[in-house]
């Protein structure tokens, strides 16, 4: 693999991490509210699935979704200013964490409903191959939302139709509260698609280049016109599910994750979830940014200084995500208003 | 110059003229394409434009509902057509939660050109699953349009009007009209697609239905008119917006007013008709607004009484009569 | 296999067909409205599966279901009422065709709306469990009604709680107009039940001995504990998806079906579907019924009197039954709110 | 004796009591077992009941919504908790089309003794897709009973009343009142699960409001109080039947009707209230019925936008004053 693509990887989880963390802090300082779901854990998914992706792509994800709009190049001001509701979040003000959306980056969504991500794919992927275009959308769901109907109805269309989307299963073992083992008959998630004929694979969602590999070979079988193709991506979410869960159902020894190299500065309120302790994950694995980390650094591939300057880079870009942010005017009753007639033209209606 | 034509026969031309037209329009639902259609609209289509633009779906209404508002946020503007309303319920959330939402939750950057046709109402001992009416459902949703034709030339207008538009509008089409006959004149100008239109002129009370109740409005009012009582009828045409201007003038003129709907009456569409205009006609009133609707009962199958629970020519005339004679 | 066994099928498919046709007739004659849809073709499955089922056992149907109910017992002058829409159907002539309803017999009604069938069944499955009772439910559809999200949605709760259900596809390979083809990209039922570990097998619908048996062994795994049991049957419907659909779909070679050997003594009007020609009929192979009477012929299990006299017995109880529904009078409005009431006890409402 | 519990702790203990006595009752829905339920009302049950009896499922709502209706046939007496009722349009069919047409198509054979637990209403930004209201959807649906509980001996009784009776009932909860506070006495008799309830008397203006929006009332009646303005502020408690003739005294009394709801104004839940006062008050009615309800606009995430889409406090307090002026 080339190094350019290694080091933008690292930097996006990196940053994907640090975003996370602000995000959490600022909830814990007022300035967020609402649902707010974060993506500490699973950052080699949105990472290597994207870093594969063509910009032609469409990206549909849920509610868990600001890394996915951020390595898209969503500017991380215009995400942090959604997540504070301000006029200049990237939908407004109006849309807030679980709805973030860029038309110009084909960036189609953050959908609050577990199994969503489904029709809008199917339908975007509709128009795709009726126009014959060489582009492709990438779904986005987690291990819970797989129980949904719609997956059932969209996986059978997107199959019988011969649609170019790729399947992307976050299968971080938990609906919120509810283990895996507990909401599905059948736990290994890609074994589902052979309901529809859809090729499947399992992926290591804690190896990014893995997960990178993956997407691309999947995205070229699409391209080639194979139709819709699947992955299950394990991973693990460090946190709990939203920031109002403090993550109690979780066995303490089962949590399966790394802390992050980079000590979460964030001081975590008594409410809030707690990361696992020191103990707890080195009796397990690694975390996905210190292994692509290490690997890197072993490979010669980053020096200790640019991995240094990277931090450093990317605790500005959240800082100043931060201020951009703060600085952005709320928006008015009558841009709501607007936002709702945007789908008006000059017709006469009465 | 206008024809005499069945409303599935208008609805189908102007499918087809739209289709011709404009090459990102594509229509799909349940036995919409080699089977021309369960009420015939897309008759015809499938041959013509092949199956990408008139496709067929497996029975799966909130996946392919979904479907359309993906496509329509690329720039496509499907008509999904789901085969009668009662299956709509599987689709609502594809309706409420995504076409409604998410131009406004995207900040405005995604218009919805969608448009969903679906046939329903009572028809023929059809039971309790199949005769539903779900307006009063719909309404309540900011941002979603509600066109309900009663007649071929409105069919032809506002199925025309709802593909051209942007917004995500709902056609609710009476299983007993596709086959009733009108004039059609393809060259007139459109009316507004929301605008109300009085059907017939009167000064003694006004009549406000929709859908295929104003064509039982409008007999009973020719039969009232052999009796000395001139009514007039307002063919709302549109469930959401309503026109209102039309109906106020017309109650201020009257001093009456009943409403006549399909639905069941408690929190039946006119609910929404009755308190608006109770309130902006108080003191044009000179008697209660009164709602003639179907009743609160699921239909039941047997024919006899199946008619018996919804407003029928002579159940209006005795529902005019009494409230004309209650304001003297 | 036991004679009694066998007789009895023959019996009650030569009663299902009768039966059938019948009430076509009736249709025509317009003491029948709505929608009404036959079963001519399939009475194998019907017959074959709830044979082997236990009157504990609960049965869930579509609106293809007037076999269904007869086979299970229901008196033929009931459903005929119930087509009628007379006070002395089985659901009191406001259901109709569509839902027929008899709690006696453990009938848990015909449903309209595809893919209703699946959750009402994990309902009464879920209660069986619950109680440890060494029941089962049947629970019917078609091969269309798969790729409804409830399919999906109740076959995973099914598996995942172990529940006692024998889900029984009827697979008359159409959607109304869709060829099963054009609807589902596995055509092959059964196999879509590996999303969810059941276990599945695909039976020859025109084979009542075999439909009896497979559904035998299935209920016998479920007694068993082995939790929910998937049978794909593979049918033919000879008419058109109901009454009112002439069903001009289908490429007249293809279809395969046998002409009962009583020929239909129904005079089709031209509006309505024409059934396939001897020659169509005979390129295919065999009808159900002349299947099984065939067979018992040979193996000297009936002879041609008794038989005769069986053809008789059946003749005279459809007639019976026209005349049960035409001297019941119609229920009243009063009856139909108490139906609505039927869930109101001694409570003060308001 | 009365103590002073948070709404949820009302509910959890209903439930608790109901599912002590019968052990045909069963609670079933996400998260409702080993995480104890997203607002608490199922907490403790898992361990005491066992997991057949309080059930987590997987995101399924058509699924396990209609399960219930299959248990209730059986006998069962079923609890369903939709996380909220944003999600509840995923199992419409389920209650609408199933629920509560069972019992009628079936002639009557099969009552309904199935309950469903929703929470909803505009929390603290939640968005366009989570802040959903539903009421008038349900309200059209004969046969479906609709309890709107607004304080913590009313959730109280009202649950262990839907789980006792025979009828589909659907409890909608408003997510903001679960952590509120009032009183409960479990030894007192229980007020009938419909019955509409004066929270205050007044003969100025009767207001009618139902769930949080009759505690935004009741502070707008005392600050109104204190300017000798003394409102009649009556508590609905039931969407579905609604207690008419408790609206119709008042209104006879205080000739001045204004109506509070958090939904969408348009074809609202308070369309119907309006309808059916406008007409049976029409010669009581001093100044026209007034609703005072929700924008008709899914809900901004922005904070100071979501609260100015609905009624509060000083927002009644202003339509109080206009309407009895008004009328003056
Ligand atoms: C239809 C629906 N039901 C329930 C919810 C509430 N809910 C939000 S997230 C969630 C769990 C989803 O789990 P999973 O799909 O595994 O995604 P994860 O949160 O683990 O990324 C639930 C139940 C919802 N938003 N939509
Ligand atoms: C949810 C829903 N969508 C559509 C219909 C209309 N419809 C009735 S039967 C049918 C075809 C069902 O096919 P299948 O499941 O194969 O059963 P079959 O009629 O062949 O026995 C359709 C589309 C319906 N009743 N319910
Ligand atoms: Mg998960
Ligand atoms: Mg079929």
């Amino acid at each position: 693999m080339e190094r350019s693509v290694l080091k933008s990887m690292l930097k996006d989880m990196l940053l994907a991490r640090a975003f996370e963390e602000q995000a959490a802090y600022e909830y814990t300082q007022g300035n967020i509210a609402g649902f707010l779901h974060l993506y500490p854990g699973e950052e080699a998914v949105a990472v290597g699935v994207l870093h594969a992706a063509e910009p032609g792509d469409y990206i549909v994800s849920t509610y868990r979704e600001h890394v996915h709009a951020l390595v898209r190049g969503v500017p991380p001001g215009k995400i942090m200013a959604e997540l504070f509701g301000r006029k200049d979040g990237c939908s407004g003000g109006l849309g807030g964490s679980m709805h973030l959306f860029d038309k110009q980056r084909r960036f189609m969504g953050g959908y609050g409903i577990v199994g969503e991500t489904y029709p809008v794919s199917t339908g975007i992927a509709y128009a795709i191959a009726m126009r014959e275009l060489p582009e492709a959308v990438i779904c986005f769901f987690g291990d819970g939302a797989v129980n949904q109907g719609t997956f059932h109805e969209s996986l059978n269309m997107a199959a019988l139709w011969n649609l170019p989307i790729l399947f992307v299963c976050e299968n971080n073992r938990y609906q919120i509260g509810t283990e895996i083992h507990r909401h599905s008959k059948v736990t290994e998630v890609y074994k589902r698609a052979c309901a529809y004929k859809i090729p499947a694979e399992q992926v290591n969602g804690m190896d990014v280049i893995e997960v990178y590999k993956a997407t691309q070979s999947a995205l070229l079988r699409i391209r080639e016109g194979t139709g819709p193709q699947f992955l299950e991506i394990e991973t693990y979410r460090l946190r709990g599910h939203s920031m109002a869960d403090p993550g109690s159902y979780r066995p303490k020894v089962e949590v399966q994750a790394f802390k992050d190299e980079d000590p979460v500065t964030v001081m975590l309120q008594e409410s809030l979830p707690e990361y696992p302790s020191a103990e707890q994950i080195s009796a397990i694995g690694k975390d996905n940014i210190e292994h692509l980390s290490e690997h890197m650094h072993q490979a010669d591939l980053i020096s200790p200084e640019e991995f240094l300057r990277m931090k450093q880079q990317v605790a500005d870009s959240v800082e100043q995500a931060v201020q951009y942010a703060l600085q952005s005017p709320e928006p008015s009753m009558e841009e709501a208003f607007s936002a709702l007639n945007c789908n008006r033209g000059q017709e006469v209606l009465i | 110059m206008a024809n005499e034509v069945m409303l599935w026969q208008a609805m189908n031309k102007a499918m087809d003229i739209e289709m011709a037209a404009d090459n990102s329009i594509f229509t799909m639902g349940e036995d919409v394409g080699l089977y021309g259609g369960s009420y015939r609209v897309t008759e015809g289509l499938y041959a013509k434009y092949g199956e990408w633009r008139v496709r067929d779906t497996p029975i799966s209404e909130g996946g392919f509902t979904g479907l359309g508002v993906g496509a329509a946020m690329v720039g496509m503007r499907p008509v999904i057509e789901i085969m009668t309303i009662n299956f709509a319920l599987l689709a609502l959330d594809a309706i409420i939660n995504m076409a409604t939402k998410i131009p406004f939750m995207s900040g405005g950057q995604f218009p919805m050109p969608l448009v969903i046709r679906v046939p329903g109402g009572v028809a023929k001992q059809l039971a309790a699953q199949h005769s539903q009416r779900l307006e009063h459902t719909l309404m309540n949703v900011p941002g979603l349009r509600i066109a309900v034709p009663s007649t071929p030339q409105d069919a032809w207008w506002q199925l025309r009007q709802a593909i051209q538009s942007n917004e995500p509008v709902i056609v609710l089409e009476h299983e007993l009209l596709y086959f009733s006959k009108g004039s059609l004149d393809t060259n007139l100008d459109p009316v507004p697609m929301h605008r109300a239109l009085i059907r017939k002129e009167g000064d003694a009370l006004t009549l406000i239905s929709y859908s295929r109740s104003v064509l039982l409005a409008q007999q009973a009012a020719e039969r009232l008119a052999e009796d000395g009582i001139d009514i007039e009828v307002i063919d709302l045409r549109s469930l959401s917006p309503i026109d209102w201007q039309t109906c106020i003038d017309s109650v201020s003129k009257t001093h009456h007013l009943l409403i006549v709907e399909e639905d069941c009456g408690f929190a039946g569409a006119g609910a929404e008709i009755a308190a608006t205009l109770s309130e902006r006609c108080f003191f044009e009133l000179d008697a209660p607004v009164q709602r003639h609707t179907g009743l609160d009962l699921p239909t039941p199958y047997n024919g006899t009484l199946e008619a018996a629970t919804i407003p029928t020519v002579s159940s209006i005339i005795n529902a005019v009569k009494q409230l004309v004679q209650s304001g003297e």
